[in-house]
């Protein structure tokens, strides 16, 4: 047996599929974890729907070049799936220059879309729509739309403004378990550049570019619900 | 009945029989199925006893003719207590029309009883012989469940939404009221006592307490301190007859629906007036939900069913009794101590 | 079983047991048999714990208005009661021990596919029952292991946060312990071993470990919601606040309905393996019998609703659940009658772990049939939450789940330690066990019906002719596990060795030697068919 | 065994799905700008999941890979569905509207009964 191999396993081969199968399992059960936060959206939106119209309007008001960034950061996050699938593509046929290129940048599309998440997030902060007891003061400009949107409804001011708190909830818990998401797939993604740069891929050995390729992938997928699900309420 | 090895509560109510029967039913079924299988493991047991520490038994795989017979005995067997099982329950959710209706509200640790006559009474609960009684149900703090076990029935009574049961009493005495939902320190002493009377007691008993407003009349008093006068039956739908009622709806897309204005249709469109338009009213009611308290509002929504006429009669309409009062800030009377039935509180 | 005549083989064999000595060896230990020892001693732990609670609930219970206990303690006790034994022993007690120990060896493997994981499973688990034990023993929570919003949410004054972290966590271990079965069930089988020579018991695991995967999550996240709900005091599921209720019951019943599931397959597939090896036969309808492991497994989720019939649910959900609930039940009796008719022409011996199997069956039919009657609509809204639940629960757990580990424990006892338990104790205590369960849980049928509720610290006089019934059978069932702790442990220093197949039974696990070394087997097994007992030698085993 | 790894799509395939995708991106911000009632979730949701397609089949190499891997992928989201399902069932039956044909009987926003309730 190789040092390449477990102990356990009988061959590479097996390992390898091990791995990945490993791997998917562990996606159905994030598909569950993120489907439990998703079930209660659902619920909330079907009752509560004006406050969370406005609240989607917040969101996505926030723009670069006119763009929204939610839109912003799909892109990204496509753009970095793109570049991982090239590299696992590299690093089965061996091209390690390639693969470390594609991990980088990556990694660099990972924390550009962290860093416009931590923008978005900060520009919130200033308008007052962190959920909770003493931060929640939406400014004078979204108060003045939540009233109208109350008269427009026929929900009391109150009301409305609690269940616009409601959104902020789910917006702040579904994107900020999705960065946590994205802290841990850096995190990996940087081993894997460490141990691309030590050469340690070869065709026959590159199960772990694969399979955490998977996970990154998967959560490029999980952003993909995201975006119409809580900037494009309409 | 003296034995303390009793296996069946009272039956209290005329649905305690049909549950009853459908639990002897399915003790029935499922004596024989244990009696079936327990004999069988015995029998085998003691026949086919390892008779040297060497023995090679005969190998039998299976038989599908037998897999067959004991998926569809028992499949068959299930539907019929499903289907005898949702008639009760079906017949259990719908109250006849005339069913006499009584609020309750849940709260920790004690159940608030409101009659539409303006007795209210603490973890107790009178009802008549013999008349359909329909219990509205609802709570102010935490999730409690409504449950009389002599009349085989039990309802969850949640914060922010009315739920009902019903019944018809069918014997006289005091029976169990239990809290079955988990609902903190002293769950096992939100207990209490249902007196099932002669409806001529009830009515001496209702009559008892001459301070007390009907909630209808209450009712009145916040519907016109509120001006809901102003607009309803002008600009907006008129509430006489509207009760019981179907009610024609429109959404935004034009799309009509009709619902039956039952007392859920009332709470809501009190608290939330836009979620469902009468076709022909654009909207211009505010929402009352932070104004009114959860008792003001039982008084309102019995007010407009007063208003339907036909069904209900002249005492609620009469003149105010007593003096003006806000009903939900007046204290009700309490009759009898709390958790008097079996323990008294500390 | 070649004759090699002269070498005293379990002197001088490496097992997986003798292979190193030092505290470390285990801590980090990678072998799957060392952590499912590991797994054993810390659920004995928190059976003695949650059973502890019980014992002073029965006493409290014994009288209609007994003063052992103030309400609020009581409260607490059945809290950590529940969250103990459901999260911390029920759920991991057999997939997490037998199962740990018996996947690799059954399919002939040398590991888990992820032993590393494995062993992180077993620290996540550590670390979430210290939490929630912290949690419940200083100050104590009292909400229910449900956690039924709002008044986990909003009104409870305690440690709710915590308790709810370390249940969070230790849904982690089992995803990671489903997520390593089901790898090694697909991967890892050894040549021979198709889909349809797996074992029953692995059949189980493999159906088990589909629910550890897909129902944990949501239970997560939605305790994750509850604790948020708290910190931030955000109305999630309070309705003073906008939340709804009844969302938290869908989401919680998502998971804790499969979980039921997640504590009684694994039980069935143990007896699947007790009842063939002690009648010598192979297991009538195999094929049912695995189908309806998986047909559990699937059917299980969509019947959660049935927990909610009077909890505000609209009636049409209520008879859609209801009918599905009924659907559940046939695979069971399936499995059943299955297990009967494998009995018949069989060479029956009532050693200790078939008198467990056999005691499983009664009492997992007795539990099953009740669950009809809470199934039935027209009886569901007279009984739900009363003892009724209770006695037909701990049927299906106690009776089910915690008498098929005993019988495995058992079973398996000389595999794991090399020693054999002594045969005269074991059938006295399942005996006294049988009993005492009985007159445990037995009567609080007839008090649910009667109407007394769940979670009371004092009732109405007129119950407690069977409260007193109930509490004396507690003493006797509190016997019959305290017997099997003091002989098992005692077997350990004066236990007969046992040799590789002590009682004859077919299954790769028996084909290695006692305790297995540390890789399992010598060589890679190949397998033939499971429960082949047509070709066994019996009077050279 | 089927082998994901042996399979090796070409550059270009990569490149056309990237530029397919962020095709459905614009597509999804386009859609949202225009006002279509319920069909705006409806066509959001269509592009996500077209979307989360396109990168299952190929990035994840689903398309390749073998059936034990469509199995878990798929039930994933089947599980998904029975929660939703479930759940949002519920919700959606909770006091079901009247069938339109038994509300014969002179619906109450029929203006003709001008009747001031509270004429106190």
């Amino acid at each position: 047996m190789s040092d390449l191999v477990a102990h356990q396993f009988d061959d590479l081969d097996q390992q390898t599929e091990a791995g990945t199968l490993g791997m998917w399992t562990f996606l159905a059960t994030e598909v569950l974890f993120f489907g439990g936060m998703i079930c209660g959206y659902c619920v909330y939106r079907h009752l509560y729907f004006p406050a969370w119209h406005q609240g989607s309007l917040v969101v996505d008001n926030f723009t670069f070049l006119g763009i929204s960034s939610g839109a912003w950061n799909t892109a990204v996050l496509l753009t970095s799936s793109l570049t991982v699938a090239l590299g696992v593509r590299a690093a089965k046929l061996g091209q390690n220059r390639f693969l470390s290129q594609m991990l980088v940048i990556t990694l660099l599309l990972g924390i550009a879309f962290l860093g416009i998440k931590a923008a978005e997030y900060t520009h919130e902060y200033h308008e007052g729509v962190m959920p909770g007891p003493n931060v929640f003061h939406p400014d004078m400009d979204i108060s003045a739309d939540l009233s109208r949107a109350a008269a427009s409804s026929g929900k009391s001011n109150i009301d409305l403004r609690r269940e616009f708190q409601l959104f902020w909830v789910f917006y702040f818990f579904m994107t900020g378990v999705h960065a946590l998401h994205m802290f841990i797939g850096i995190g990996l993604f940087t081993y894997l550049l460490i141990e691309a740069r030590r050469g340690c891929f070869t065709p026959k050995k590159h199960a772990p570019v694969e399979i955490m390729g998977l996970y990154w992938h998967f959560v490029d997928l999980v952003w993909i619900f995201l975006f119409p699900l809580l900037y494009l309420v309409r | 009945m003296d034995s303390p090895f009793k296996l069946f509560p009272p039956q209290a109510a005329e649905q305690s029989a049909q549950v009853d029967h459908l639990t002897l039913f399915l003790i029935a079924v499922s004596v024989s199925f244990m009696l079936v299988i327990f004999a069988a493991i015995i029998y085998f047991a003691v026949k086919y006893r390892r008779r040297s520490d060497n023995e090679r038994p005969p190998q039998i795989s299976g038989s599908i003719a037998l897999e067959i017979t004991w998926t569809i005995i028992p499949l068959l067997l299930t539907m019929v207590m499903f289907a005898w099982g949702a008639k009760v329950f079906v017949a259990a959710h719908h109250p006849p029309d005339d069913a006499m209706e009584i609020f309750v509200i849940g709260k920790q640790w004690m159940w608030k009883v409101q009659h539409l006559e303006g007795r209210r009474e603490i973890n107790m609960l009178h009802v008549p012989l013999g008349r359909p009684v329909k219990v509205i149900l609802t709570s102010q703090d935490v999730i409690h469940d409504f449950a009389i076990p002599a009349f085989r029935i039990k309802q969850d009574v949640l914060p922010g939404m009315y739920t009902t049961e019903w019944f018809v009493p069918s014997q006289l005495g005091e029976f169990h009221l239990f809290c079955d939902q988990y609902c903190g320190a002293k769950h096992a002493e939100m207990i209490g006592t249902v007196v099932v009377c002669t409806p001529a007691e009830y009515e001496r008993w209702l009559a008892g307490d001459l301070s007390a407003v009907p909630p209808a009349i209450a009712g009145k008093k916040v519907f016109t301190l509120y001006g809901c006068n102003t607009c309803h039956g002008q600009y907006a739908p008129t509430l006489a007859g509207l009760y019981g009622r179907p009610v024609d709806l429109i959404d935004e897309h034009g799309n009509h629906r009709t619902v039956i204005a039952d007392e859920s249709y009332l709470r809501e469109s009190i608290l939330y007036p836009n979620l469902k338009l009468v076709t022909g009213y654009p909207n211009r009611m505010p929402s009352y939900k932070s104004t009114l308290s959860e008792e003001q509002l039982l008084d309102v929504i019995e007010y407009i069913k007063s208003l339907s006429g036909a069904a209900q009669t002249a005492p609620y309409l009469g003149p105010p009794l007593g003096p003006a009062t806000q009903p939900s800030n007046a204290e009700p009377k309490i009759e009898n101590p709390p958790f008097a039935n079996y323990r008294t509180n500390q | 079983m070649a004759s090699i005549p002269y070498i005293p083989e379990y002197q001088v064999r490496e097992t997986y047991l003798n292979a190193r000595y030092s505290i470390a060896s285990w801590l980090l230990t990678k072998d799957h048999k060392r952590i499912a020892v590991l797994y054993i001693l810390s659920i004995t732990l928190f059976f003695i714990i949650g059973g502890s609670a019980a014992v002073i609930m029965r006493l409290q219970l014994l009288t209609p208005h007994s003063s052992l206990v103030e309400a609020e303690t009581y409260n607490k006790l059945f809290t950590l009661h529940g969250i103990v034994m459901v999260f911390f022993f029920l759920v991991p007690s057999i997939p997490a021990t037998l199962g740990n120990f018996l996947v690799p060896l059954m399919i002939g493997a040398r590991d888990l596919a992820f032993p590393k994981l494995n062993l992180a499973s077993w620290y996540l688990f550590i670390l979430g029952g210290s939490l929630a034990l912290t949690a419940l023993i200083l100050g104590g929570v009292d909400t229910g292991w449900t956690f039924y919003t709002p008044y986990s949410s909003t009104f409870s004054n305690t440690n709710v946060i915590f308790a709810i972290c370390g249940v969070f966590i230790a849904g982690f271990s089992s995803i990671f312990t489903g997520l390593n079965f089901i790898v090694t069930i697909h991967k890892m089988r050894c040549p021979g071993m198709t889909w349809f020579r797996l074992p029953l018991f692995i059949w189980s695991m493999y159906a088990t470990s589909i629910i550890f995967v897909l129902a944990t999550p949501v239970l997560a996240i939605t305790l994750a919601l509850v604790a948020l709900e708290r910190i931030l005091g955000v109305g999630i599921f309070d309705p003073n606040l906008g939340g709804d209720p009844i969302l938290f019951q869908h989401l919680f019943w998502f998971y804790s309905h499969p979980a039921v599931y997640i504590m009684i397959l694994p039980g069935m597939g143990v007896i699947s393996e007790l009842i063939p090896a002690y009648s010598r036969k192979r297991p009538f309808g195999y094929a049912f019998i695995a189908m309806a492991s998986l047909a559990i497994a699937i059917l299980g989720f969509l019947v959660w609703a049935h927990h909610m019939f009077v909890a505000g649910i609209s009636i049409y959900g209520g008879l859609v659940f209801s009918i599905l609930s009924f659907l559940v039940a046939i695979p069971s009796g399936v499995k059943v009658f299955n297990w009967t008719a494998t009995l018949y022409k069989g060479s029956i011996a009532l050693d200790t772990p078939m008198l467990y199997a056999l005691g499983f069956i009664g009492l997992f039919t007795i539990g099953g049939l009740t669950g009809l009657f809470l199934a039935t609509l027209g009886i569901d809204m007279h009984v739900h939450d009363t003892y009724f639940v209770i006695a037909h629960f701990h049927y299906i757990m106690v009776g089910g789940a915690v008498m098929a580990y005993m019988g495995g424990l058992h079973f398996w006892w000389p595999k794991i330690t090399g020693k054999l338990y002594p045969e005269r104790w074991g059938r006295l205590a399942a005996v006294i066990l049988f009993i005492g369960f009985n007159l445990t849980f037995f009567p609080q049928f007839i008090l649910g019906y009667l109407g007394m509720p769940r979670r009371y610290y004092a009732y109405a006089p007129e119950f407690q002719v069977y409260n007193v019934m109930s509490t004396a059978g507690a003493t006797i069932l509190a016997l019959g596990y305290v017997l099997p702790l003091i002989y098992l442990l005692g077997s350990l220093r004066w236990g007969k060795d046992a040799g590789s197949n002590p009682f004859k039974a077919a299954g790769l696990e028996w084909q290695t030697t006692s305790p297995p070394p540390p890789d399992n087997f010598d060589q890679t097994p190949i397998a033939g068919e499971p429960y082949n007992y047509h070709e066994m030698d019996f009077a050279n085993v | 065994m089927q082998d994901p790894d042996h399979k090796i799509e070409s550059i270009w395939t990569y490149l056309l799905i990237f530029l397919l995708l962020i095709a459905l991106l614009v597509g999804t911000v386009a859609a949202a700008t225009v006002n279509l009632g319920r069909w705006n979730i409806v066509i959001a949701l269509v592009i996500a999941v077209a979307k989360a397609l396109l990168v299952i089949l190929f990035f994840m190499h689903v398309r390749h890979s073998s059936r034990q891997t469509w199995i878990f992928a798929g039930a994933a989201f089947l599980w998904l569905t029975l929660l939703l399902a479930g759940t949002i069932a519920d919700y959606a039956s909770r006091n079901p509207p009247v069938p339109t044909s038994d509300a014969s009987q002179s619906p109450a926003h029929a203006k003709t009964t001008v009747a001031v309730p509270a004429a106190s």
